[in-house]
């Protein structure tokens, strides 16, 4: 996050969470789960989140699973080219600690040395709730910014 | 100069800002009450009526991006002319029991042209940006309007013509007389099937025109990731969003205006009388109600219905079908109006 | 000349039904291939290596199928392990061949000579000895360049690579 | 106030042009109210080309005869009729010219005077 002031920043990320458009990065196992976070049952829409194709109409970027050395490179590009105010949910374990592949030659171990992570959320791969709650966090750590700016 | 001419310059410039007001707010709901349904055809929950007001307000406040050797009066000016474009065009419209604003002073020829700015200005923002993905999504929405233009110039040439046979003293492609004289009382069971098919025809043209799912070739979000509009973002993105939902109210009054000008007052007027501004409230509700059951059946229908066509079946379906349709329904009003009456 | 003459004086033996292993010497690998294409195994399904350490040795197998006869051939051939060069199957099987050939080249170092584009597939711009080589010890890569001493969450994964 | 007047339709520039100015000052303003910053010159303002650097030069662009390639896609029947027909023959063309011509000149003296 850029460091804006706060006021600017509790106004902007308050829009940001009514309607959070994301853009997935999921070339592993993070997908699996996610799919019945999309679709019916799950429903994420009923938050207001969609999932857009590109990165320029994105808000957050998730991404899902381990990274190789060739991927992390195009989460960095993907991730500079996403307008700003911006977050990141990494996405299963592989992301927190290398996961299963903590040992591999050619995995990243964890996601938040190479971009800014706002959210980490564990599971192999993690559950729809796990995600809901994730996006819940995010919403009371904007709400509880919004109530101290202007609690000032 | 008497006060009477300068009535329609301070028409031209007051109007605007009003009709601008109606075409976003109403435009917004119908897209929330779109996406609604759409959500419960697909048993899900959907999100909140109000979300395309958020999703406006969000768009506001992020960055705007401009791409680096894009052409940036033009990537910015686009949005803006399709919006303007929408506003002027809402001007040439009748707005339920309301005439058009500029009724009198422009006809349909001059809609029609208007209504061709908000394609344009998509397309030149998809090739201004310097995103390959874009233009290729400009290069269709260039397709697109290219293949339903064609249906809806005969649908247009259709009621014109039937117009200046059936009053030869008014003016054919002006408003007024669309909205005076539906053409379902004074036509034969002939003519009553070639309007059926026109009315289908118009309802397939809007669903282009509007650009929703069967023929969104133009932003096609898995195809070409974005389409013309990939590399907008922030209040550029927010504004072709506001002027997506104005389209929808725009074409939703078109085709209110060509087939269904019935006012409520009209038949209940007998039964009890109200005041002269009940009446407009009631007819205004009317005009909503008929605006959403229309953009119901256009936008979410269709968009949950099919899947999107490839490029050259568009083409395909527009030039040969929906062409084909309205050529059979102009020669069944001829045969009716030279046989029948 | 069917394709048993071809390889009957490599004594092929035969592994299990409908499967044959042949092991050829460097030199002759390429117009035996050469002649089994035309004689009907068109259908070059992998090509893999296998590590010798040991005898100091690379032993390239190429898994051939004919649809003709239902038969799988491997052919074995083994190539020196320091200055590893064979000539690349790339004019017979070509798309296969290259593809798996780029692979061979990127994870064991092996030169496959002729083979059009040999750039790295999936380790971009790694300038280590090629990882599928047993005489490269990953674990002490890895701990090096993802693990460092200092932090102290990562101070156990040391411990667990010390015993 | 100048305008044009036909026998089924009018038009009135001035009033467009005025009511066009004014709407698109009101998309102007509201233009106007969004957020203007954005890191200039970063990585942020490459194109996207799905995490690879952008295309450079004549790469980036397409090229404008594939402008209609859904259209000549779609009408391809009708263009390859049309191919097999301009076959450069002279003779071929001369004969459709004449025979347009005698078509042309049967339906005057038939129906000269009627239309």
């Amino acid at each position: 996050m850029v460091d804006m002031d706060k006021k600017v920043m509790a106004r902007k990320m308050g829009r940001l969470i009514r309607s959070i458009w994301i853009f997935n990065w999921f070339n592993s196992c993070g997908v699996t789960e996610l799919l019945p976070v999309v679709a019916s049952i799950y429903d994420m829409e009923r938050f207001g989140l969609i999932v857009v194709d590109n990165p320029k109409h994105a808000d957050v970027l998730i991404v899902g699973g381990y990274q190789t050395e060739k991927s992390i490179k195009r989460v960095i590009r993907i991730y500079n080219q996403m307008p700003e105010p911006k977050a990141v949910m990494a996405l299963g374990s592989c992301t927190i600690t290398g996961g299963m592949y903590w040992d591999s030659y050619n995995t990243i171990k964890r996601l938040s040395d190479y971009i800014p992570v706002t959210i980490y959320v564990p599971g192999c791969p993690p559950r729809p709730e796990a995600v809901f709650q994730a996006v819940g966090m995010i919403f009371e750590h904007v709400n509880q910014l919004k109530k101290e700016v202007k609690g000032k | 100069m008497s006060w009477e001419n300068y009535m329609p310059y301070i028409y031209a410039i007051f109007a605007p800002f009003a009709l601008a007001l109606f075409g976003i707010i109403y435009g917004l709901v119908l897209k929330g009450f779109d996406r609604k349904l759409a959500a419960h055809m697909q048993w899900r929950v959907g999100p909140p009526l109000r979300q395309p007001f958020y999703d406006v307000l969000k768009l506001f406040e992020k960055e705007n991006i401009v791409p680096k050797n894009a052409v940036p009066w033009i990537f910015n000016s686009a949005p803006i002319i399709s919006m303007g474009a929408l506003i002027l065009a809402l001007l040439y419209l009748p707005i339920g029991p309301f005439n058009p604003v500029l009724g009198n002073y422009g006809d349909l020829i001059v809609l029609l042209y208007i209504l061709a700015l908000p394609g344009l200005a998509m397309m030149l923002g998809g090739f201004s940006s310097s995103s390959p993905y874009s233009a290729v999504g400009a290069q269709r929405e260039f397709i697109m309007i290219l293949s339903y233009e064609f249906p809806l110039a005969i649908i247009i040439f259709t009621f014109a013509w039937k117009y200046s046979i059936l009053y030869p003293n008014l003016k054919a492609f002006s408003l007024l007389t669309f909205v005076e004289h539906p053409l379902w009382q004074n036509v034969g069971i002939l003519g009553f099937i070639g309007l059926l098919i026109l009315l289908i025809t118009m309802l397939v043209v809007t669903t282009g025109e509007v650009g929703r799912m069967p023929f969104d070739i133009a932003d096609a979000g898995t195809e070409i990731s974005g389409g013309a509009l990939l590399e907008y973002t922030g209040k550029n993105l927010g504004l072709f969003y506001l002027a997506d939902a104005v389209k929808i109210v725009v074409m939703g009054t078109l085709i209110i205006t060509f087939f269904f000008p019935y006012n409520l007052s009209s038949l209940l007027l007998h039964y009890f009388s109200l005041p002269h501004y009940a009446w407009l409230t009631i007819d205004f509700l009317f005009y909503l109600l008929k605006l959403f059951i229309i953009s119901f059946v256009v936008v979410t229908v269709m968009r949950v219905a099919f899947p999107r066509f490839r490029v050259d079946q568009v083409v395909k379906f527009y030039w040969g079908y929906a062409t084909l349709a309205s050529l059979i329904a102009l020669s069944l009003i001829v045969l009716d109006t030279v046989g029948g009456v | 000349m069917s394709w048993e003459e071809i390889i009957k004086d490599y004594n092929p033996t035969i592994q299990r039904e409908r499967r044959i292993w042949v092991n050829i010497p460097k030199d002759k690998v390429y117009d035996i291939l050469q002649n089994l294409k035309n004689e009907g195994f068109e259908h070059l399904s992998s090509l893999s290596v296998t590590d010798w350490i040991d005898e100091g040795k690379f032993e390239i197998t190429y898994h051939l199928w004919s649809y003709k006869f239902k038969v799988l051939l491997t052919v074995k051939t083994k190539i020196d392990r320091e200055e590893a060069k064979i000539k690349s199957i790339y004019p017979i099987y070509d798309r296969s061949a290259w593809i798996h050939e780029r692979e061979m080249h990127e994870l064991f170092g092996i030169e496959f000579i002729g083979n059009p584009d040999l750039s790295p597939l999936f380790l971009e711009d790694w300038n280590e000895k090629p990882p599928f080589r047993k005489d490269f010890d990953w674990r002490e890569y890895v701990r090096s360049k993802y693990y460092n001493k200092e932090n102290e969450r990562e101070k156990a994964y040391w411990e667990v690579w010390l015993k | 106030m100048i305008h044009i007047e036909t026998s089924s339709g009018y038009w009135y520039p001035i009033i467009m042009l005025i009511a066009f100015i004014i709407s698109w000052l009101i998309a102007y303003l509201i233009w106007r109210r969004g957020e203007k910053s954005y890191k200039k010159n970063t990585e942020e303002d490459d194109v996207f080309f799905a995490g690879n650097p952008p295309p450079q030069g004549e790469l980036a662009h397409i090229k404008g005869n594939n402008l209609g390639w859904g259209f000549v896609e779609a009408l391809d029947g009708f263009y390859n009729g049309m191919k097999r027909m301009h076959n450069g023959i002279i003779n071929d063309y001369v004969g459709w010219f004449i025979g347009i011509l005698a078509f042309v000149l049967i339906i005057i003296i038939l129906w000269g005077g009627a239309i």
